[in-house]
């Protein structure tokens, strides 16, 4: 039983989370569970269409985006989503529906259904920072962070772009700090919290990737950071699967651990590795994590 | 073609394809004043042989071949940078997703076709299966790219590590997505859309 | 963009009361900019939004007019300092009695344009004039004015008497 | 029966392209009462004019209808030329088928019919006119000018010099304005101080001036000739009388570290203080919010150093009122914050360079502090952070100016010359250091200017980049500039030691309030309009309001200056007559129909009605009625619609006038 006044959320994972990014789902179901936020999964949810999609059939991308609003209309709650780009997505859907008369009417069509425009769409750096509160997200934490010194990345999606109401401010945010102090970390000042990581040509122009991710990793180890905190399934896979393959062509040493943002607030929280799915990480955070005497 | 001499005339510049792209884009070309903030701050600038700002250039003068010849479109990377910080509020993003729409219908001639491929790949993927299926996704892609080796020391790694799923689990609301794709294509047909 | 102008079957006659120092100047600025908007708002000058007399609204509707727009200077930027306060009050309360009479409040809007807001008058003119298409003609009034003579002057005979005597 | 006459122009095509100027005088020209009736290519050329005349003559007309343009440009014009063939010049009216027809339809039909209903209503309108007198008043020859900086200064010293009194209010300790925190002026390269306090000395000694600094106004009323001007001056805590400008009291202040905003906070300054060490008047004020004394009590140092006996701090603020016959409003501009929320205001700050965050990162007034001899660093140009000597600088011009996305859509006309001038500076001061400008356009119209500017390239070995910058960030101790060179297509990235940004003019914060308090109006962005932007550019349309400077618009010292003795020669204008003829659109109370209720009274802003006993041959009271008086009533008309009797009428704008316009639709 939750109480009445219980945080609850419509959850959309996005398919990375489903896939490559199974760590950042299993650890935001069990950090939701610790904080008793309820979550309940969008059910049969579809693809938001990502960057590929709205690329070159904005139509596609907007009706793909709009029938998830739709179909997140059946589970109580504002929609909780954990993947940057699904968020950017769904936020940006909601903001040109409501502007243009035109591309709504065509995309209820296309979905042969009304679309919800009034629905409150957040992601999980919103529903920690400000539903639930740094307040309360720092009594529920049992093992603070100290000494972890963490460069927090936003990339490009969560903040942008500025018409669009969105995260925090779009060029000097703070939410992901405010939270990672909250559980008693440190976050580094960094240059490139906000420069792209090369996102999906990670598929097509891999050495976009490496070009890009090496400024990104070299700014955050030149800053001091450990380990870089990340709220994007996208760039994740970039910074912590391609590491190795930067090093490679840099020949630099980086060893630097990059968490999903619920990783470490559950790390905080006292929740166990296993249950953060500290194992799927490519670059081994154990010895840090040891190190700093948080295991 | 792109050190070719501009002959401008009414003819030659092409503005009903301009009024295209600030109908699909819903931002006004014509107000750019070549700041080139945009170019200023691309991550993606130095991968195009046009810069942003040059992309908006010659679409104001209509010289849309001279753009989708090239690559510079198919390298953005949608991170909106210049929209974010364009001084004139030209959703430049929006102006690139246009244009790439507007040369995947022409069939246009690219440069850049593993960008396209993956993008095509993508939308195959969520009208088969509702969602997207990485493993899928990444290996057809090498086989039809050519690149059978591509990323070869990845993938052993991820499937340890639980990343790539070898099957995974399929949408069971499936007509539902490929009534979205057949209508859009309807809507098309009937020129009821863009 | 040059659109297709539409031909509509009703075309709403909108009558503008607005003060010389403002919106009168906004107007004119709509214009020197070319701005374009419908034609079918004739506009009355006003020294201040304070001068205007709810009956000339009322009168107005009498005269066949389809809505009515009263504009002036923002809150503050009156140029004789207050009128538009005591217009803004005097209409507040007028509203609520042409609401009791059952006149759509849809058919008049109050607001402030100011001498550097032409797009703002056109936005203005604009919306009112289709709403008000879309409301169709005023009947109610323009019966009421068949019956009533209203002179504009109150020097009847019957009054100087009045007057005379207190 | 009036036998009116309506003329109808074409405005060269400006009309005619839209409006069937023709078919327009041939309808009006059926009207009842209308006697003549006709088109003319330009109505208020001279032969337009004299046409006019001639029909009043021949034609015995006895009113007169111009359907041309807005009645806010040739109303005058027309009624002096009604006039001139011996009608009263009220009555005439114009009919506005320009601004209000032809300009904003495309239909020549639409518009045609538009036009006609325009010119019916105005002929309505007209039947109604009464013969108005010209009203006079007096003219007080005094003079108030707000603001001290380089146009306040030089619109007081032309007034004074002409004879008349000049009341010169300036909200700083000081006057000075922007002008006297430069270093060098361009494109002459000028020591601005050098220039500056001669003439500041001169206000300060001229017998004809009365300065007011370290005050505001508060409060005005009156019209045209006849302004009451309330200043308060603010509570300074030191007797002006008294002080003799010894500075002692500064040298004992024990309270020393409190930014200098005249120094743009680069160098400190006690709790009493002098802006800067060549003030006007050099008689220091006390900081309350800082000063030790007002704080706690306890100190009392400055009081019981001074020899004269002139520090007080039981000082308040006091209120004078100054009657004055004309305004000239000088009160400049401020420069545009990038920090995240300017204060009070909806235009957004700078995140991409780091909202002002990084300290050397600087605005263009701070570099001209570095570079000024006088300055906090005596002309040496070094970081804020370090005082280390920048050898590689950039500038970025447009911060601000020209972008929508922030809010303000203007060019602010002085950043390209004194960027230019900036690099100058730099070279002369640091011969190793390499100066780069980012910037989209220079804008060197003036004389002089672009070779100023050629030169800063050319001789000086500034370093231009077309291409605006996305983004600075602090890397070491180097600011990295993220930018573009559009001319080659490709990216460029400087480590600077100091970015300079040229950041946008804007007027000052509060204009809109002193405006408000003046009744003269402003644009979006506040600053404040003139009567026509062409022909009548020093003037408000406000009559015996001026305009001076930047307060107006971006301007440069040249242009303020003209501008500013512009000011001074309309005011000589005004004063040049006794008496002034104003309009006479001026409430009057019938008075049989007064039931005394005094509603009018309660509305009127400008205190015009007032009580009049009226009394029957015995002397025994009969009643007590409104009476307005014509010299103080502004015309608003707010009486005439509050009167539940009906017994107020607004010359010029009279219930029969508005009504026969709704009338005649």
């Amino acid at each position: 039983m939750t109480p009445k006044n219980a945080l609850r959320y419509a959850y959309y994972p996005g398919c990375s989370l489903h896939a490559s990014a199974g760590e950042y789902d299993l650890s935001t179901r069990e950090l939701f569970k610790k904080l008793n936020i309820g979550l309940t999964e969008v059910p049969d949810w579809f693809c938001c269409g990502a960057t590929p999609a709205h690329n070159v059939d904005e139509l596609l991308s907007l009706s793909l985006c709009a029938k998830n609003l739709e179909l997140a209309e059946q589970v109580e709650g504002d929609l909780a989503v954990a993947c940057a780009a699904c968020f950017s997505r769904l936020k940006t859907t909601q903001h040109i529906l409501s502007e243009s008369e035109f591309k709504r009417q065509q995309v209820e069509k296309a979905i042969d259904a009304p679309v919800p425009l009034n629905g409150n769409v957040k992601h999980l750096l919103d529903i920690l920072a400000r539903d639930l509160g740094l307040k309360r997200l720092g009594q529920a934490v049992t093992k603070p962070l100290s000494g972890l010194k963490v460069a927090c990345y936003y990339g490009c999606l969560l903040t942008r772009p500025t018409d669009v109401p969105n995260l925090d401010c779009v060029e000097a945010p703070t939410i992901m700090e405010d939270v990672l102090q909250a559980v008693g970390a440190e976050t580094v000042a960094w240059s490139h919290r906000l420069e792209c990581c090369g996102a999906n040509f990670t598929l097509s122009r891999p050495g976009v990737v490496v070009q890009l991710s090496h400024a990104i990793l070299d700014s955050a180890k030149a800053a001091g950071a450990d380990c870089i905190m990340v709220a994007c399934p996208l760039c994740h896979g970039n910074l912590d699967i391609r590491q190795k393959e930067i090093e490679g062509v840099y020949g630099t040493h980086y060893a630097m651990p990059v968490f999903y943002i619920t990783q470490l607030v559950g790390l905080a929280a006292g929740l166990k590795a296993d249950k953060l799915g500290l194992d799927a990480l490519i670059v081994n955070p154990m010895p840090l994590l040891k190190e700093k005497q948080l295991i | 073609m792109k050190k070719k001499k501009m002959l401008l005339s009414a003819e030659t510049m092409d503005i009903s394809f301009v009024r295209k792209v600030e109908a699909l884009s819903g931002t006004s070309v014509r107000r750019c004043f070549q700041c080139g903030k945009c170019s200023a701050g691309c991550p993606m600038a130095t991968f195009m042989e046009h810069p942003p700002n040059r992309v908006v250039r010659l679409l104001q003068l209509g010289q849309w071949q001279r753009i989708l010849a090239g690559r510079s479109i198919w390298y953005c990377a949608s991170c909106e940078t210049c929209s974010t910080r364009c001084p004139n509020k030209v959703h430049l993003a929006s102006i690139m997703d246009a244009l790439r729409k507007l040369s995947w219908d022409a069939e246009g001639p690219s440069k850049e076709s593993y960008v396209q491929l993956a993008n095509k790949l993508f939308l195959q993927n969520i009208r088969t299966y509702g969602r997207q299926y990485e493993m899928r996704l990444a290996a057809v892609f090498n086989v039809k790219s050519g690149q059978f080796l591509k990323d070869l020391m990845l993938g052993p790694k991820l499937i340890t590590k639980g990343k790539l799923k070898m099957f995974h689990q399929k949408n069971k609301n499936m007509t539902e997505i490929e009534k979205i794709f057949s209508r859009i294509e309807e809507m098309r047909k009937n020129g009821e859309a863009l | 963009m040059h659109t297709e102008k539409e031909k509509h079957t009703f075309e709403p006659k909108i009558i503008a009361f607005v003060c010389t120092w403002c919106t009168y100047a906004g107007a004119d600025l709509a214009g020197t900019s070319r701005m374009q908007y419908p034609a079918n708002v004739r506009v009355l000058k006003f020294p201040c939004t304070g001068r205007i007399d709810p009956v000339f609204i009322l009168k107005a509707f009498q005269q066949g007019a389809d809505g009515v727009l009263v504009s002036g200077c923002h809150p503050g930027d009156c140029h004789y300092i207050a009128g538009n306060f005591h217009a803004r009050r005097r209409f507040a309360a007028f509203r609520k009695l042409l609401e009791f009479v059952g006149v759509d409040l849809g058919r008049l809007q109050f607001s402030w344009v100011s001498a550097a807001e032409g797009g703002k008058w056109v936005e203005m003119v604009t919306g009112l004039t289709e709403q008000v298409r879309g409301m169709g003609p005023m009947q109610e009034f323009k019966e009421l004015a068949l019956e009533e003579q209203w002179s504009g002057s109150i020097d009847t005979p019957e009054l100087q008497e009045a007057y005379d005597q207190i | 029966m009036s036998r009116i006459g309506v003329f109808v122009c074409h405005c060269g095509e400006n009309i005619s392209r839209t409006v069937d100027v023709e078919r327009v005088a041939a309808e009006v020209g059926k009207l009842p009462g209308v006697a003549f009736s006709t088109d003319y290519k330009y109505m208020c050329s001279d032969p337009g004019q004299g046409l006019l005349k001639k029909a009043i003559r021949e034609e015995r007309l006895s009113h007169v209808v111009v359907a041309a343009c807005s009645p806010r440009m040739h109303e005058k014009t027309f009624r002096k030329a009604v006039e001139s063939a011996g009608l009263n010049p009220f009555l005439c009216e114009m009919a506005n088928i320009r601004e209000h027809c032809s300009w904003v339809h495309e239909d020549r039909d639409e518009a045609t019919v538009k036009a006609i209903e325009i010119v019916g209503m105005m002929v309505e309108r007209v039947k109604k006119n009464r013969v108005l007198p010209t009203i006079t008043v007096p003219v007080t020859k005094r003079s108030l000018v707000i603001g001290g900086g380089i146009a306040g200064i030089q619109a007081a010293l032309d007034i004074a010099d002409a004879g008349h009194e000049v009341v010169l209010v300036e909200r700083e300790p000081s006057i000075g304005g922007h002008m006297a925190q430069l270093s060098e002026t361009f494109p002459t390269l000028d020591c601005s101080q050098c220039i500056m306090t001669p003439k500041m000395v001169d206000v300060a000694n001229h017998p004809r001036i009365k300065l007011y600094t370290y005050a505001e106004i508060e409060h005005v009323e009156g019209y045209i000739g006849n302004f009451q001007v309330t200043v308060r001056r603010k509570a300074r805590s030191v007797i002006e009388e008294k002080c003799t400008g010894c500075g002692v009291c500064m040298e004992k202040c024990p309270v020393r570290k409190i930014p200098n905003t005249f120094d743009r906070d680069l160098g400190m300054r006690p709790a009493i203080y002098v802006p800067f060490p060549q003030a006007v008047p050099n008689t220091p004020v006390i900081d309350r919010e800082n000063c030790t004394k007002f704080k706690t009590g306890k100190c009392g140092v400055c009081q019981k150093v001074c020899g004269p006996g002139a520090v007080d701090y039981e000082q308040e603020d006091r209120l004078i009122v100054e009657p004055v016959g004309a305004i000239v409003v000088a009160t400049g501009f401020d420069l545009y914050s990038i920090e995240e929320k300017p204060k009070g205001s909806s235009i957004k700050g700078y995140g991409e360079f780091g909202h002002g965050r990084i300290p050397d990162v600087i605005d263009g007034m701070t570099f001209e502090r570095l570079a000024s001899a006088s300055g906090p660093t005596g002309g040496k140009i070094m970081r804020p952070s370090d005082g280390r000597e920048p050898k590689q600088i950039v500038f970025i011009q447009c911060v601000g100016s020209r972008a929508r996305e922030k809010g303000i859509s203007y060019c602010s006309k002085i950043c390209c010359m004194y960027t230019a001038k900036h690099t100058m500076l730099y070279h002369h001061k640091v011969h190793d250091g390499q100066a780069y400008v980012f910037f989209m356009d220079a804008r060197t119209p003036g004389k002089s200017y672009d070779e100023f500017w050629r030169r800063s390239i050319e001789e000086e070995e500034a370093v231009y980049i077309r291409g605006m910058v996305s983004r600075l960030y602090q890397k070491g101790d180097k600011i990295v500039v993220m930018g573009s060179d559009i001319s080659v297509g490709v990216q460029v990235e400087i480590e600077a030691d100091m970015v300079v940004l040229a950041t946008a003019v804007q007027p000052r914060k509060g204009a809109d309030t002193l405006a408000q308090k003046l009744g003269i109006s402003y644009d979006k962005y506040h600053f404040y309009s003139e009567a026509h932007a062409k022909l009548r550019p020093v003037e408000c349309a406000t009559a015996g309001i001026y305009l001076a400077g930047a307060c107006q618009g971006p301007k440069d010292i040249p242009d303020t200056v003209s501008q500013a003795s512009a000011a001074a020669a309309k005011v000589m204008t005004l004063f040049a007559r006794d008496q002034l003829e104003r309009e006479p659109i001026v409430a009057r109370v019938r008075e049989t129909g007064c039931v005394g209720c005094f509603y009018c009274k309660k509305v009127c802003p400008y205190g015009a009605v007032e009580e009049k006993e009226i009394r029957d041959r015995q002397g025994n009271l009969v009643k007590v009625v409104a009476y307005v008086n014509p010299g103080v009533c502004g015309g608003c008309g707010t009486c005439q619609a509050t009167c539940p009797s009906k017994s107020v009428e607004l010359d010029g704008y009279t219930d029969e006038q508005i009504v026969a316009m709704i009338e005649s639709l």
